[in-house]
């Protein structure tokens, strides 16, 4: 089933300015689409928009069908919350059970259980489990539905690294065949998840893409820096400037695994800072007033000096920013 | 020093601490035995007793059969909700004995029901202890209703549920102690409703079981009030050592 | 239907407020002009206005001042804070005739104080308000003690303030709207108490200014209740509704 | 200064379990602890503790002067919280001035503002304030009496994975001379950070060391796991024991970027799972009943079967585990 979303609302909370979210994206039959955005840049209204639990202006449609009067029990979605939001008066299997009543095909809860990997907690109550133990339950009970489409609200964000990682695993194998729009503020997470990217910010979607377009065709600074791009404004990098012959006051991008360094290259820099991440290390350089991020398993010493190259391929202008340039 | 600070918190809290406790300490330790026995002994003190247990007892159910709907809405949130909600705490804000003039203003004779007969009659008592205890009714749940994630009725609803539903399998179990809450506050609020009955229905005709028909008496307060009018502080004092002692027992089998 | 919730809701809902709303509705439109201007007019209910606000004024400072502490107190937890916590919500469970009944047990001839005359007193009459409406100025305060992130009062502490500069600095700023509230709260509850002051002090002395001297009269609820014993309805409820003129006009000053 | 903890606490929430922290470590002058575990270990209530918010049993010294009975204004500490937890009805400037009536020679807090890049910050409120900027104002009010230990709880926890970064590398900064002790479940933050790392878990400081010995030779499978290493059961993974001629039914580790894998090598096993990260690909390989991660700038393809290799300088026989080895 296919789901197309072109909603327009406006959300206010006591006491504070009123938000609004505008934004058009559609889901394939078969596909996932992660909604990758900052805190505060309206995901999670948005998805929740389009389970029907706010009122708004423009269409959802479900395979054409317009569905913007059909209250959410008839919308056939199943929802994945970042708190968990399990009942906490009925045990995981009740939980897991909640739609059976309301669904004429739904999947044994026991069997389901297990195959996410918390067969063994089926009479428990939800307060007594972990924060990983909750979302298996609650991805359960999402799924025992058969749900044509399933949201999922930044199911991972409160979990503890190693956790979120194994669920990470479960999700993207549950995903693979499922239509699902998954919010997340965790690049990594959209990149292991996504069919498809839609970047959002203040309360618009702000690029839509495959992941490859999205991280490396970035057509904006803020979805560049979102992803962990280079962002270099060539008017305070003269010498990267030179050294590229763009002719441009534009923004270049460019992802920090392409920037190479070593004894020979474009243009000079000098080693700031060095933080160890799992695989390898991030490097980050200075050059002129702008600092260039690059990865590499052997670090160089904070202070070094060292040349930097940009290979043509990789590097990146940023189109809404320059609007006629030549790399 | 830094405890200084807990000191003197905790000295002037003492200081009210003890006039709202001294005067139970001293009405506890300045009871008549004899008075207390022959209070207890009296047919009339039993009926009153019967009356101040089942008046507040419908006006509570009154109270939570309308207010729990009314308590739902206002956590849900609507158009002229700030209207609904100053009227709810209507009552809160009266005088009481006002309180029971409204009541006879708007039920009493030329009011809205011509063939109801409130004055003096068990259903205007009711009426008025309705009047001040829907509020703790209402309050009470609604904050049970809003204390409950708005995450659990999504889940509810995208899972399948409709509003019925999600209130009969999700709202109402988890707002239960509320409700209950509500319902005790609701009748605890009736139990001791003095200047609204004192105007409405000062004595009360009504249906006692061991006497097989009808009798005449006042709500318990009112009934209190009397007795200290007429036999004053040792008397009534009696009286209200009884009717606390009963309140009490009640409360702890609630709990 | 998914609207058939809201619509039974709604309706269950709207009964409750006709209960509520109606009397008030009727109290106002079947008022007689004459009858309120001559009440207005009568300088007996100039005193008993006047009592009306400044004995639940004193009231209220005096909760206050005393139930502020108790409050951050209890908002902390201490050992014994349950037995704390039922004296404080004891006047509002006992009825009111019977609270007055206990402050005379308490303060009254032979209880604590024998030097303090307390029946028909003007001291009895602010001992009696007190006792009903600092339940409301310690509890509204706690919560709004309560509802201070932890971590701001540690954030203090670990940046060079003690407990006392603490409080005055964030604690107190921040939880003034609900020590507001719980001084008009008090004073609201104060205004409307009429069985424990009828008890106590159904007379009252007290300085009035414009008279320049004592003069007697009764506060306001004990006032209507005269009023509605000798004039009955349409007298009382002149005076009723004058007082909910000035009670609601002060309210809008406060907000 | 230095700073000795070795408490002992028991908290009860309502209704809740009552949970024990029992916990000891050492702060030298200028050096930064990291204390690193899952979510529900302890680890806020043990820096809490430290402050002198909770009793406790157990002595917390500073340069070997008992502390116990010190009020928390007195302890010379700077504390960061994770909610930030700025005074709300102060601005900026008072906030980050809040603690100058009780030092005698505190920063000036429009100097230190700007040096945290929020100098433009100082007139307005917290509450209009974004997260990240939040946490830099919280930075400056801890900083400006110059303490003598800082203590930080998770202050990155609640912050976009961008935000996050630039907030780490000035936090790096901040402690690179400071006495520290500071709070994470996450270890690329606790790696980049600290000089030692204690790890917790339940209540209690499993390890303590270098980065470089809890990352490289954990002491436990928990500590393994939790730092993002293979935790391989030689019991469930006869191919590997045999190739690695292991004497031993012992539990080995092995950081998955040591892991090599090609065309030959010591193990066969299947291509599994694939996840893209920044700067490289996580490849999850099968073998016997066991998983095990490696990284690879060019991932191979899901399904492949491929050798791995096990250089024998990077496993780590888990102590615990197995009291007599050989690798």
């Amino acid at each position: 089933m296919s789901l197309h979303a072109d909603v327009s609302a406006t959300f206010s909370a006591d006491g504070a300015e009123s938000f609004h979210v505008d934004a058009e994206f559609e889901v394939e039959r078969g596909e996932s689409l992660v909604i990758l955005g900052p805190s505060g840049s309206g995901k999670t209204l948005l998805l929740e928009t389009v389970a029907g639990f706010h009122p708004h202006d423009g269409p959802v449609t479900l395979d054409g069908q317009r569905v913007n009067d059909t209250p959410p029990e008839k919308r056939d979605f199943g929802f994945v919350f970042q708190d968990y939001a399990l009942f906490p008066h009925m045990t995981v299997r009740e939980n897991v059970d909640f739609g059976s009543r309301y669904h004429d095909d739904t999947r044994d809860p026991d069997e389901l259980l297990a195959e996410l990997g918390v067969g063994d907690l089926t009479d428990r109550y939800p307060p007594t489990l972990s924060g990983g133990e909750q979302q298996r339950v609650a991805l359960a009970r999402a799924l025992a539905v058969r749900p044509e489409v399933m949201l999922l609200d930044e199911p991972l964000a409160a979990l503890d690294v190693p956790t979120r990682q194994s669920l990470r695993d479960d999700l993207a194998d549950v995903l693979a065949d499922a239509t699902a729009v998954y919010v997340t503020h965790n690049r990594t997470t959209a990149r292991a998840l996504a069919d498809r990217i839609a970047v959002m910010n203040d309360g618009q979607v702000v690029q839509i893409g495959t992941p490859d377009e999205i991280f490396h065709r970035p057509e904006s600074p803020m979805v560049a820096r979102f992803t962990g791009s280079n962002v270099i404004d060539l008017d305070d990098a003269p010498s990267i400037r030179s050294a590229l012959d763009v002719s441009t006051d534009g923004i270049v991008t460019i992802r920090p695994e392409s920037v190479e360094f070593g004894d020979s290259g474009d243009v000079r820099a000098t080693v700031d800072r060095i933080v160890r991440e799992d695989a390898t290390n991030r490097v980050t350089f200075v050059v002129d007033d702008v600092t260039v991020e690059a990865f590499a398993e052997r670090a160089p010493a904070v202070g070094d000096e060292v040349w930097l190259t940009f290979p043509a391929d990789a590097l990146h202008v940023c189109r809404t920013y320059a609007a006629s340039t030549s790399v | 020093h830094g405890d200084s600070f807990v000191v003197a918190a905790a000295t002037l809290g003492s200081i009210l601490m003890v006039a709202l406790g001294l005067p139970l300490f001293l009405f506890v330790a300045r009871q008549q035995p004899s008075i207390i026995v022959e209070k207890a002994l009296n047919p009339d003190v039993h009926q009153m007793l019967y009356l101040g247990v089942y008046g507040p007892l419908l006006a509570a159910i009154v109270s939570l059969v309308f207010g729990v709907p009314l308590a739902h809405l206002l956590s849900k949130g609507f158009a002229g909700q700030q209207l609904v909600e100053s009227l709810v705490d209507l009552p809160l804000v009266v005088p009481h004995s006002v309180a029971g003039i409204l009541i006879l203003f708007g039920f009493g004779k030329g009011g809205a029901f011509p063939n109801v007969t409130v004055l003096g009659s068990m259903v205007g008592m009711v009426l008025a202890m309705t009047f001040v205890s829907a509020p703790y009714a209402v309050n009470a749940t609604r904050e049970a209703f809003e204390s409950i994630n708005d995450r659990l009725e999504y889940a509810s609803r995208i899972h399948g549920a409709s509003r019925w539903d999600t209130f009969r399998r999700v709202t109402a179990p988890l707002a239960v102690r509320g409700m209950v809450t509500g319902g005790v506050l609701a009748w605890a609020r009736a139990v001791s409703e003095f200047g609204a009955v004192a105007v409405v229905a000062y004595s009360v005709s009504f249906f006692y079981p061991p006497a097989g028909g009808e009798v005449t008496t006042q709500h318990a307060p009112v009934f209190v009030y009397g007795t200290y009018l007429q036999g004053g502080l040792a008397e009534s004092g009696a009286v209200a050592f009884i009717l606390l002692g009963v309140s009490a027992l009640i409360f702890l089998i609630i709990r």
